[in-house]
């Protein structure tokens, strides 16, 4: 599968289709997720109806870690295969989860208001989001400098890898620290104990963020590509001369 | 024809050390003064005093009242690699008030125009500093091993760039190790005394 | 003229592509804002207290950080020679290079001050002020900066000895502001600031220039 | 091994000679501890709580000063073909580069640390413990460093794209490093601050090495 | 007798442009490989490759496995302005493994010997980077433009170390614009393809 997508022209033909695809089922998605979760879910019994930003934090914060893991994976697969998609890749993936990580951050802050009492607490699981973040920030900012295309994913691609520790400090933050930020409810051994009707939207928006991740990333990698050509051809016009 | 840049006596102390002394010399329109010396002789330290950038340790350097400004080219490119070539151009028009110009196509880097500087080999980088002089019009060029990093053709060129200046009435005092194709007027040799 | 606005755009556009754009200085912020209420541990108090003094003291290193090449690549690769040459003075060039830098540095920095501030538990309607003064005080930054960029240029490792240079002339700035985001005498101080803002960006450029005259023997 | 040693005495030299010595971080170090009082305004107990953690930030600030130019000089004046060129795997020499930096920053860093302790209301007895604990989190920074500085090379105005890149690794020594200087759990701290300095100074040699490879292409 | 350096099939991209492909040479003891090339024809991009710097874009670089090392002179030094030249050449004798030297006495710069590099003009820090290939011995050489800011005495330096190197069995490639003073076996014309 790599090993197929590794040649842009493959990866072209083979991926026309995937960006609207995927953008059409992310819409679909959202408008699923955002009726059953505002309108048909219950609101909750300590929380009431602030219950609802739930829906777009928690699968928001889901994929600001995946994302990040995808690029780690990303990472790995250029710097020992030297894959060039896999450096699209990643490169792809990088601002999206950065908006995932802000979305996080600030849906989170939205909701700490009310419930907690503070936009933000300098607590484990905070903190350690907010690392994340900068993270996705300086993957970016070193992208951006470094003006040599490949030469740029690379050098992101061992940043990326360096950054990846943060990954399972976010997730266990809640355990290892005694923090105001509730502890995995879904996503834990044994199984989830957040009620079915809550389940069902959440999940939802989780399919519908994944969806709108693919979508965005492929297109973005297509459209890389037909920028690289143009590069490419315009490099070929200048070498005459000196 | 009264002088555009003369030299009195010029002196020059390095780091304690006395480069040369009592240099004197005039150049005046159409003149080309080649500056010879081993390595270490101090030419490098004379065009950067001619320039202003150095206080020399005896003498002065007088330019005529007509003759405004002068173009160096050092040891340094100062060339941005970041920036583009034509964007180098257009900043030094806008620098020394020239007005737009076909610098870069005179020195050959016209299909490199777009490109980053740092992308540049060591002769196109070189190049580019060349378009510099051709970037606004300036009586007195001080040139510093100009060829350094030039192939055949570059050379030529740079004789081409010198030869159309003098013929314009400009003045170019230029450091070498070798002959380049213009004849030179006066040749100092630094270190020689 | 031109001469000056071909510099002041030149200098922007080497900012923005070097060293990641606004972005960058950005981060530093922000990270060294994130860096201080982890050394302090989630005692609210304290950090309400102590936190919006510390957005300046991040804001002066942030300045600090993008000081340090501001004259020494220009040294290094001939470019001030050819400013020196130019028939506008080089004190023009030199202010036309800190106002590039206050755009691409400060500005950004001063609007990052505000969510910043919100982290560091200011109250929600001081924001405004805060980005204000924190526009006047990065002015007067630079303007001391200039001075320090100038005179450390020919050093190989010259960043933290512009920051030996510059520190205490940071001082005056950090205290007015600070007490605009603690909330006192805010109008006073305001004033202040923009005299010290004034005042760096007349006198900088001058000293900064004569620096740099010595700097290309 | 001859290699790696004259590798580190050189970096010692320019470490050294270039920007005033271990005078300037120093400077810096003093410099940053200075600002935050007087941002802070002269409440002692304020101090006393927000100092020690300050003297933290402030060392993670001085050590990025001196990171930018580590590699960012080799590149371009061609030393970094040379250290390819070594028979002496890079990782090594790039080990003894950081150990380098250690020797001439940190150190001094560490041991100004007291001083500027006691100046911020720290307790006399403690300012032991909190010259160790600088010791080992000034060598995680590095190793942290090494990594931000090699990827960051080739990169123009690289100082603030260092300091946005390193200081998320900055977090976890300064979290521990501050609770040390408060008093808090110190043994615990200090095992946890030893780990980080190790994992920084076996994995940044090798991060950084391959981050130079890339940048000599 | 077997090779030292033999290349095959090389071909060079930069930036998406081809430089050159199916580049083929060998060199054994005593060979003198001239590469020519106008400017940014892909001299040093080829130098660099050679030396392992660069990922050639198709072809390969091969050793003899008993010659052991390479030195590289680019069109940067690889000196430190802080540090003095006898103190460049102790630590270069540190890095390649070499033996105490006279290399500072060779090149001619006894007189600069405690003078930091920054001092050094144009072609005194060339020479300074010309006394690395002599201190410590290594088959290979890579020079690029060695000769650019020497002086004529540094040319005939520079002629005569190549020589030395070819009699003791070394191999010499180097990017030039003018020919020096020894006699290549080979002369590889870049882009004239
Ligand atoms: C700025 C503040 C906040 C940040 C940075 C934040 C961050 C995160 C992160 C990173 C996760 C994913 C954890 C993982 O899967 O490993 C998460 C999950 C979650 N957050 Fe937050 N959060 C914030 C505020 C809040 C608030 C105020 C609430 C509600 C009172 C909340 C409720 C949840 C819930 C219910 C989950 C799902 C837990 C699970 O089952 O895995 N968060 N948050
Ligand atoms: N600050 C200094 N202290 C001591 N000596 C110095 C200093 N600056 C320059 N020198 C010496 O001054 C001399 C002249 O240098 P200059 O660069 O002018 O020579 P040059 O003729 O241009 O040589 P090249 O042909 O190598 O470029 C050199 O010997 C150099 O070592
Ligand atoms: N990253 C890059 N992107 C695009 N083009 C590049 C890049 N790097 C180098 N080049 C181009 O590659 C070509 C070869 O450069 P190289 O330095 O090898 O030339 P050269 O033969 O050594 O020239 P010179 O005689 O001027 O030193 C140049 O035309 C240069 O513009
Ligand atoms: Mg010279
Ligand atoms: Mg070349």
């Amino acid at each position: 599968m790599i090993n197929f997508l590794a040649n842009p022209a493959r990866f072209m033909s083979a991926t026309a289709w995937v960006a609207p695809a995927f953008g059409v089922l992310a819409a679909l998605l959202f408008v699923i997720g955002v009726r059953d979760g505002l309108f048909h879910s219950p609101a909750e019994q300590f929380q009431g109806e602030t219950v609802r930003i739930m829906y777009v934090h928690v699968p928001a914060a889901w994929w600001s870690l995946g994302v990040y893991t995808f690029m780690a994976g990303a990472s790995f697969v250029s710097l020992v295969w030297r894959h060039a998609m896999a450096d699209l890749a990643a490169r792809a993936a990088a601002p999206i989860g950065a908006t995932f990580a802000a979305i996080c951050l600030i849906t989170g802050s939205i909701w700490g208001a009310p419930t907690w009492g503070t936009w933000w607490e300098w607590d484990g699981r905070l903190t350690s989001m907010l690392i994340l973040f900068l993270t996705y920030l300086g993957y970016l900012a070193l992208v951006a400098a470094v003006d040599d295309e490949e030469k740029a994913s690379r050098l992101a691609a061992i940043l990326c890898l360096a950054g990846f520790v943060n990954i399972p400090i976010v997730h266990f933050s809640v355990e290892w620290w005694s923090t105001l930020h509730q502890p995995a409810s879904v996503l834990r051994p044994g199984g989830s104990s957040i009620d079915a009707s809550m389940r069902a939207p959440l999940f939802t928006m989780a399919g519908a963020y994944f969806s709108l991740f693919v979508a965005l990333a492929i297109a973005h990698m297509r459209a890389s590509v037909h920028r690289r050509r143009v590069e490419a051809a315009r490099l070929r016009a200048a070498g005459a001369g000196p | 024809m009264s002088p555009i840049l003369s030299v009195h006596a010029l002196g020059i102390r390095r780091g304690g050390r006395l480069l040369f002394e009592q240099l004197s010399f005039e150049a005046g329109p159409g003149d080309f003064i080649e500056v010879r010396g081993a390595n270490g002789a101090g030419k490098t330290s004379l065009l950067r005093a001619i320039a202003g950038f150095l206080r020399p340790s005896a003498g002065a350097v007088e330019f005529s009242a007509a003759a405004a400004g002068l173009h160096f080219l050092g040891h340094q490119n100062g060339v941005k690699g970041a920036v583009s070539a034509r964007a180098h151009v257009d900043y030094w028009v806008g620098l020394f008030g020239g007005a737009a110009s076909d610098a870069l196509e005179r020195v050959g880097l016209q299909a490199q125009a777009e490109l980053p500087a740092r992308v540049l080999s060591q002769g196109q980088a070189r190049r580019l500093a060349l378009a510099r002089l051709l970037s606004a019009p300036r009586p007195l060029w001080l040139l510093d091993e100009p060829a350094a990093g030039l192939d055949a053709n570059g050379r030529d060129l740079l004789a081409g760039l010198i030869d159309a200046h003098r013929r314009e009435g400009g003045v170019v005092v230029a450091a070498l190790h070798e002959s380049i194709g213009s004849a030179p007027t006066q040749t100092l040799n630094l270190g020689a005394a | 003229m031109k001469a000056i606005i071909a510099t002041f755009w030149r200098d922007v556009a080497l900012l923005w592509s070097g060293g990641g754009g606004a972005l960058a200085p950005l981060g530093y912020f922000i990270g060294a804002v994130v860096l201080a209420p982890l050394a302090m541990g989630p005692d609210r108090t304290l950090l309400a207290a102590a936190g919006p003094p510390l957005a300046w003291v991040a804001a002066a290193l942030a300045v600090l950080a993008s000081l340090e090449k501001l004259f020494q690549a220009d040294l290094e690769d001939g470019s001030l020679d050819q400013m020196l040459l130019s028939d506008t003075p080089l004190e023009a060039l030199v202010f036309a290079k800190g106002a590039a830098l206050w755009l691409v540095v400060g500005l950004p920095l001063a609007f990052a001050a505000g969510p910043a501030a919100i982290a560091l538990q200011a109250p929600l309607e001081r924001v405004p002020v805060i980005i204000v003064s924190l526009l006047l005080g990065l002015a007067a930054f630079i303007g001391a900066g200039l001075v320090g960029a100038a005179v450390a240029a020919g050093v190989k490792r010259g960043g933290v000895l512009i920051a030996l240079l510059v520190l205490p002339f940071f001082a005056p700035p950090i205290i007015f502001g600070a007490s605009v985001a603690a909330g006192q005498d805010i109008d006073a101080a305001l004033a202040l600031l923009a005299g010290c803002a004034l005042f760096g960006c007349v006198l900088g450029p001058f000293a900064a220039a004569a620096a740099l005259r010595l700097q290309a023997e």
